[in-house]
């Protein structure tokens, strides 16, 4: 065997990565940090945690405007990768200030979330990255495996535990799927990097190579659930009512954009020259998803299983830009899960705060006056449910704008009309909560919260990422056709 | 001797057999063993595959697979042992608190 | 070369059956003979005779107790589970006889002018050249060892008793606790060697290079793999799952008749493999004074060798008390899994400066 | 390939069939004398109370997931140990950082107390 | 000033910051704020009548880059023509009438309603000034969320069913709008249009069949928002539920965003279509003013009857602009802004009421002109413009509709039409007799207050509109013309025939109509002498 050392490491530059590097060593200082420092507060965890994103942020934010491969053309640093760290990046800050409150009132309290947090982002962070096949999985599954144990973190709740479980079991099913696929492309192309797959998959036949299509559609069916598309979305539901609720809002918005990010790449940049196969078939995974998730959001008086029915609904929006494969499509995704995560996690962060000890799960009913007796934080839950179902002027509106326009542009009208009808529909079920705050009178005080500084910093945060973009969005837009013209 | 097909069609069937075991059963331990079944048989196609292409990336990926496994194991074993230490069984059709 | 079949001459089958049933007989008779060796070596030691009435000075004990035990009532409790009752101690026994297929128990020899290397797996490939052995031959190992514990979950499981399930659970946790010190703490003999095949190893420490003191690193690793691997096949002082006073019989109460034979047998099986992968991997295998002028000394080297390993072991068990269970798990855990991974960061570091051996061998 | 395995296969069978002659044969030729207490698990002589096959220490699946993840770990330190000469720096570096990693895990689990047994 | 329209538009929005600072229980405070900025507003708004230009080019233009991004490109680019001009004076007289009209009646949470109310305004103005598209997509959604507020917060019993009704009806219309309008742009971006203002779009040409889809889409927001016949039934709900600003808001401007939609997009922008669904439409509207006409006569609550006397005065306006001729399209304008002050003024009327006896329906009232004399004037006039008698507002425009129709295709629709003219007297007089006249039977009633200074001066300006549009409309005409001949030249209508009746002897027809327009006159006093029969 001949192996060129001096090659080995020019092959490397840790700054594609740098973003994942620090935030795998601070999770790792952090969990050593937790057992060595005993403190029941786990605040500072996520303080430290918080500075070590930001820190990661602005990292990853000196790549824009460069390619940057490394790693033998493992993981590379484009525009995408760098606009989906961001969301991440995001998803997980928000989500660090939101659990301190949550996870002090459950008595879960464990340190070692902010790590596994952490460790949760950089798989996500790897997967928008990775050009690699096993690149993928290996972030897909650090993100995976990361979050079935947030979602099964409250370990006294059986609830939380069920969750876990369903979310474990059917994720590494699909990952089953997804494996199976790669082994399959693998064996067509003889390799594993993407670059040289896409170059491949033309000679070897495209669509007409059966075992390449059995692979494409096989991959493809993983991502699917862990993006929660109907017909693999059955255990959203009760993972998300399951799970803590900060980590229910994480899980909605990183996981999702992660899915979405590594989908992007696979199908546009490995498979255009199957285009004709996989758009019919999210065209109608697209309507499905859509229509699932919002006409069963309708019946949800859970206000955690209705946005985790909402959420099914915004996937399906999401799969809309695929189904077109027009630049405004999917710049329309990177734009749509950068709001999304916004304004999700700032629903749920409304939702932390609502609720109560061993019974975080509150009905919509539950909301019943806190437009008088909260105005504030109604206001913010107005913003966030008016994001959610697209309204103007919100960011929520013009993701949903510029995925629709995907679809028209790629002529997918009816496409766009069944997605608008499904935003409609979806109105109703948001108004719902704002109907309840706002509209019914409600006997509950309201008093036994207080908001704390995390929290509230998140909620500002989130209530300015789902209302300034709506209003001037022409820079992150721009970012987001930046970061989709590479791929 | 190295006849790629007769690989693959073994790794199916284990696929296959896994995957049906997934659907059908209801204890959530043999549930994961189907997986790690699943997760085998792509182990299989990859040797295979790798071994037929004189490539080494896929029995690389091989060990990959095994690690996670491994993590996955740790993880979902420890989930459904806190699901137990609550609800006195292992059988899926337990786990049913949340129902839309 | 005469007849082929499938690829492979005619003589090659032939001298695989005979090694084969060689080395299956011979594990059988040391395994017989070391529980007779183990009661006179600890009889005398503590100045008691030991077994001496079967027999010319009790050699016929084995064959006696073997006797003995195919004739007792076989007893499968109720309750308990009987097809991994009777499963079980076929599990233990076999990997332990089939670990014996890799390891080289002597140079390759000339027999009626073919060349045979004395290991079951290895063959001499006249187109190669060569010694043909498994490339991998210490991963088999890992993985047959592991597989024992197999069997004593399952014993202690299927039997439906609480002595046996906890004996069970114990020599299991035990088993692997040790089975990772032994497996990391092999590794920098592959750093040395660059192979994982036993011939390659052999032959790195030819010309008594032996690794047991051919280097610091590997002699610490030498004598940690000795001590995981008495932990790893039960054996004093961490003989915990048959600790008669805590748990009677361990995994193994509830078995009587042939199958606690097996068992038994399973055990001394073990430590006859541990010693030869012991003796392959730190004392040079067949290596010894003049092997390459005669090759016929080589098997007779390994043997003595191994006997002298379960000598050792004995010798070990007549002396030492017994450790405390969270003593046990302290050791393997805390004190040798650090160890083994600092000896391999040691040994890389060294290695990059060239240290890798005290006669520099290997040194660039 | 066949010269390798084939005399595993042998031996395997040579030693199933040691196995099971010896369990069956025994089985044949003990005598059978079957009674309620004989039957009845071992309990220092006690009646059993209840099943044996109920929950155990947890600490015995901490033992063998620590045993898994370590052992996997192993898995990674094989193929570098053979190559670690050629490898050099470049390996040196990588193994490096990997044990770090693993030491960060060690130390997590020593100070949870997953490694003390009581 | 060249941003004299971005100041009017977002004085409100400034406003609101104001109120922001304002702690919550000061409601004095909170509501002279409120009614300073809205007169500010219409202060503001002045200087855009006084500066028009009569001629058809878009004014006080403002054209800025706001989003670009992808195929897209969005401007900020505002202005306003004939068609918008009045609609635009209209929002911003309305408002401080609307911020009086509720000064009392809201207690509750007033920060919050005067706030929803400012950003109203905003969003109406910005609706109406937009000439890019999508600008105006933002701001015709934008209206929809204060108005829920409004009319879900501060509204009646039955709050939650109306303000969910109006939101999610309006919302599928302009969904589909949506779609249409970035099918529409794409359509554009081959032929080389690279944003969305509007004037790029008038000169595309489409397929007939794509305009078919483009416009009904277009057609079924706008149709929602006017509300078109079978698309109606959230109004009366709506008003029935909102409070009385909520009402006037809705009546005297929102619907009017439906037919200005109609004028200022759907028409000329899909002209083959608009030829192709004028039968259609037409039919629509006659039968809204018809059905609306009787429904209105047989209902018990003085809310609901004007609501859907609404939904008639709308049909009116709907045949008007699809008669396509200038005296139509001038006339449904015209109308657009008189049903914007007399449906405005009847909604507050049935305010002053309510706020005083709680109470909106028929039966607990009667002859309360003994008790409220000045009411009952204002209430006449009011009622006799909405029945459109001649020599108040509502006769110029119903009557220019209705020449019109005669003139164009919808010759017998019109005439069927013009029985609604007869039908809206019956059941407008016929209510104001059974509520103002007869006995003073009700106790509660005798101790009823006449109107009060605030109601007065609420009330005035808007009678004096009344008065002013109805004897003298030519003003108002004639800064609409050009662009009402620019719109029907973008329809690409032949001129009918008849464009020799100019627009300027509209005005002296005013006091010829009578003769040959009897229709309303008859009612004004037969069903006053019929009533006191009936009791």
């Amino acid at each position: 065997m001949d192996i060129n050392v001096a090659q080995l490491f020019q092959t490397i530059n840790l700054n594609v990565i740098m973003p994942e590097v620090i935030l795998s060593v601070l999770g790792m200082a952090l969990l050593l940090v937790n057992v060595f420092v005993p403190s029941k507060s786990k605040g500072y965890l996520a303080w430290l945690s918080l500075i070590g994103i930001i820190g990661a942020g602005f990292v990853a934010v000196t790549g824009w405007g460069t390619t940057v491969s490394s790693f033998n053309d493992s993981v590379v640093q484009d525009n995408f990768a760098i606009f989906f760290k961001m969301i991440f990046l995001l998803a997980a800050g928000l989500a660090v200030l939101i659990s301190d409150q949550y996870m002090s009132r459950e008595d879960c309290n464990h340190g070692e979330l902010y790590p596994i947090i952490l460790f949760t982002t950089v798989g996500m962070m790897l997967m928008a990255a990775a050009t690699d096949l096993m690149t993928i999985f290996l972030g897909l599954e650090l993100m995976s495996i990361s979050l079935y144990v947030l979602a099964g973190f409250n370990r006294d709740s059986i609830k939380s535990n069920e969750a876990g479980m369903k979310y474990f079991l059917l994720g590494a099913f699909s990952t089953g799927f997804l494996l199976y696929g790669m082994a399959l492309i693998y064996g067509v192309t003889g390799t594993t990097r993407i670059a040289k797959i896409a170059s491949l998959v033309v000679q070897v036949g495209g669509a007409g190579n059966t075992m390449l299509l059995i692979g494409m559609f096989l991959m493809l069916t993983g991502f699917l659930f862990k993006i929660a598309a109907a017909p693999f979305h059955m255990w959203t539901p009760d993972v998300y009512e399951g799970a803590p609720t900060p980590m229910t809002a994480f899980m909605s918005a990183g996981p999702k954009a992660a899915g979405f990010a590594t989908m992007l790449r696979l199908l546009l940049v490995v498979f255009p020259a199957m285009k004709a196969e996989w758009s019919d078939l999210l065209w109608i995974l697209a309507v499905l998803t859509m229509t699932v998730g919002n006409f069963t959001a309708l019946r949800q008086d859970n206000i955690k299983r209705m946005l985790a029915y909402s959420s099914i609904a915004h996937a399906g929006y999401c799969l809309v830009g695929f189904a077109s494969g027009t630049a405004t499509g999917t710049s329309g995704i990177l734009f749509y899960m950068l709001s999304y995560t916004f304004m999700n996690i700032g629903a749920f962060a409304v939702i932390v705060l609502i609720g109560k000890k061993g019974e975080p799960n509150g009905t919509v009913m539950d909301y019943a006056g806190l437009g008088h007796k909260r105005p504030l934080l109604a206001l913010a839950m107005t913003v966030f449910m008016f994001s959610l179902a697209g309204m103007p002027p919100t960011a929520g509106f013009i993701g949903k704008f510029y995925l629709f326009s995907g679809a028209v542009e790629a002529g997918y009208i009816w496409l766009a009309i069944i997605g608008v009808l499904n935003s409609a529909a979806s109105v109703y079920y948001y108004l719902r909560v704002i109907v309840f705050m706002y509209f019914k009178p409600g006997e509950e005080e309201f008093d036994w919260f207080t908001i704390s500084a995390p929290v509230a910093l998140a909620l500002v945060v989130s209530a300015a990422g789902s209302l300034i973009p709506g209003v001037i969005p022409s820079l992150l837009l721009q970012f987001a056709q930046q970061a989709v013209k590479l791929i | 001797m190295d006849n790629l097909n007769n690989y693959l069609i073994v790794s199916a069937v284990l696929f296959s057999i896994g995957t049906i075991g997934v659907l059908t059963r209801k204890n959530a331990i043999v549930m994961f063993m189907c997986i790690e079944l699943m997760l085998n048989a792509v182990n299989l196609t990859f040797v295979a595959f790798s071994r037929h292409l004189g490539n080494l990336d896929g029995q690389i990926f091989v060990f990959f697979i095994m690690t996670v496994a491994a993590a996955e194991a740790a993880v979902g074993l420890a989930m459904f042992i806190a699901f137990f230490n609550n609800r006195e069984s292992i059988d899926i059709d337990d786990a049913n608190l949340m129902k839309w | 070369m005469g007849i082929e079949i499938l690829g492979l001459p005619l003589y090659y089958y032939i001298a695989m059956v005979a090694k084969v049933l060689i080395a299956f007989v011979f594990v059988l008779l040391t395994v017989a003979y070391a529980t007779y060796a183990e009661r006179k070596i600890i009889g005398w030691m503590q100045v008691r005779i030991g077994p001496n009435r079967t027999g010319p000075m009790g050699l016929l004990q084995p064959i006696a107790d073997g006797l003995k035990l195919f004739f007792k009532e076989e007893i499968i409790p109720a309750e308990a589970n009987k097809f991994a009752f009777l499963l079980a101690p076929l599990v233990a026994l076999i990997p332990a006889f089939i670990t014996f297929a890799v390891i080289p128990f002597g140079d390759t020899i000339k027999i009626f002018g073919y060349d045979v290397p004395l290991q079951i797996v290895g063959y001499y490939d006249a187109g190669v050249g060569k010694v043909v052995d498994m490339n991998v031959g210490v991963l088999y190992v890992l993985a047959m060892s592991s597989l024992g514990v197999y069997g004593i979950v399952l014993a202690g499981w299927a039997s439906n008793s609480k002595y046996s399930l906890i004996g069970g659970l114990r020599s299991s946790a035990q088993m692997i606790s040790y089975e990772l010190a032994a497996g990391l703490a092999i590794i920098p003999v592959f750093m040395l060697v660059e192979s994982l095949s036993l011939q390659e190893i052999i032959k790195a420490q030819a010309g008594m290079k032996w690794f047991i003191w051919n280097s610091p690193m590997t002699f610490v690793a030498g004598m940690i793999f000795y001590v995981a691997t008495l932990a790893e096949v039960n054996r004093t002082p961490f003989d915990l799952p048959e600790a008669e006073t805590e748990l009677v019989s361990g995994f193994c109460t509830e078995y009587s008749s042939m199958k606690y034979a097996m068992f038994f047998m399973a055990e001394y099986a073990n430590m006859v493999t541990v010693s030869a992968v012991m003796v392959t991997l730190f004392l040079g295998g067949w290596d010894g004074p003049f092997v390459s002028a005669i090759p016929w000394l080589s098997p007779l080297y390994f043997i003595a060798k191994v006997y002298f390993l379960m000598f050792l072991a004995m010798w070990i068990r007549a002396t030492l008390p017994r450790y405390r269970y969270d003593q046990l798990m302290h050791l393997g855990w805390k004190v040798m899994l650090p160890t083994t991974l600092a000896l391999i960061v040691v040994t890389a570091v060294a290695g990059h400066f060239g240290f890798y051996t005290f006669s520099g061998l290997f040194g660039n | 390939m066949l010269g390798t395995y084939l005399p595993i296969m042998l031996l395997i069978l040579v030693s199933l069939a040691f196995g099971l002659g010896s369990v069956v044969f025994s089985s044949l030729i003990g005598q059978k004398k079957f009674s309620k207490v004989k039957m009845a698990p071992y309990e220092c002589g006690c009646e059993p109370i209840g099943t044996a096959r109920e929950r155990f220490p947890i600490k015995f699946y901490l033992i063998a997931m620590l045993f898994i993840l370590f052992d996997i770990e192993a898995v990674f330190l094989y193929p570098w140990a053979i190559l670690y000469k050629k490898l050099g720096v470049f390996g040196l570096v990588e193994m490096g950082l990997f044990v770090v990693i693993l030491f960060v895990g060690y130390i997590y689990v020593w100070k949870k107390g997953a490694l003390e047994w009581e | 000033m060249s941003n004299i329209l971005s100041v009017m538009t977002f004085l409100p929005i400034v406003g609101v910051l104001l109120l922001l600072f304002i702690p919550k229980g000061s409601n004095g405070a909170l509501r002279s704020v409120a009614l300073v900025t809205t007169v500010v507003t219409f202060i503001a708004s002045l200087p855009i009548l006084t500066g028009y230009q009569t001629n058809a080019e878009y004014q006080f233009v403002e054209n800025v880059p706001w989003i670009a991004a992808g195929p897209f490109a969005m401007r900020y680019n505002i202005g306003i023509d004939g068609i918008s001009l009045w609609l635009v004076i209209l929002t911003t007289f309305i408002m401080p009438i609307a911020v009086l009209s509720t000064w009392t009646a809201v207690e509750d949470k007033v920060k919050e309603y005067m706030i929803c109310l400012l950003i109203l305004e905003t969003a109406m103005l910005g609706a109406f000034i937009s000439l890019d598209l999508f600008l105006f997509y933002i701001f015709w959604e934008l209206m929809l969320i204060p108005m829920y507020f409004m009319i879900g917060i501060w509204g009646g019993k039955n709050r939650l069913y109306a303000t969910v009704k109006f939101f999610i009806y309006t919302l599928v219309g302009s969904l589909l709008m949506l779609v249409a309008l970035i099918y529409l742009y794409f359509l554009g971006t081959k032929t080389g249009i690279t944003d969305f203002s509007l004037v790029h779009f008038f000169d595309l040409k489409i397929a007939p069949a794509t305009q078919t889809w483009l416009f009904a889409a277009f057609a079924l927001a706008f149709a929602v928002k006017v509300p078109m016949f079978p698309l109606h039934t959230w109004l009366p709900d709506a008003h029935t539920e909102a409070p009385t600003a909520g009402s006037v808001i809705l009546a005297a401007i929102m619907l009017k965003m439906g037919t200005y939609g109609f004028i200022r997009f759907a028409m000329p922008l899909f002209p083959e279509a608009t030829h192709q669904f004028t039968p259609l439409i037409a039919t629509l509207a006659v039968i809204g003013i018809i059905y609306a006409a009787l429904v209105a006569m047989v209902q018990e609550d003085v809310k609901k009857l004007v609501a859907y006397s609404s939904v008639a005065h709308l049909g009116f306006v709907m045949l008007g602009l699809f008669a396509l001729n200038e005296q139509g399209v001038t006339g449904a304008l015209l109308q657009n802004l008189n049903h914007g002050i007399s449906t405005g003024a009847l909604f507050l009327i049935v305010g002053f009421i309510y706020e005083r006896r709680h109470t909106r329906l028929i039966t607990d009232f009667g002859g309360l002109s003994k008790q409220m004399p000045i009411f009952a004037v204002i209430f006449m006039i009011v009622t006799l413009s909405s029945v459109a008698l001649p020599g108040t507002n509502g006769f110029v425009g119903e009557f220019l509709i209705l020449v019109g129709g005669f003139e164009s295709s919808l010759r017998w629709w019109t005439i069927v039409a013009s029985s609604g003219v007869i039908f809206a007297a019956v059941y407008m007089l016929w209510m104001f007799q059974r509520v103002m006249f007869g006995e003073l039977d009700n106790p509660k009633n005798q101790a009823l207050l006449d109107l009060n200074a605030r109601e007065i001066a609420i009330m005035v300006p808007l009678l004096v509109m009344i008065f002013v549009l109805g004897v003298y409309p030519n003003p108002f005409i004639e800064k609409m013309t050009p662009s009402i001949k620019k719109v029907i030249a973008h329809t690409r209508i032949e001129p009918v025939t008849t464009a020799k009746v100019a627009v300027p002897a509209v005005a002296p027809a005013a006091e010829v109509a009578p003769a040959d327009h009897a229709a309303p006159v008859h009612p004004v006093t037969e069903p006053a002498a019929e009533k006191p029969a009936a009791h």
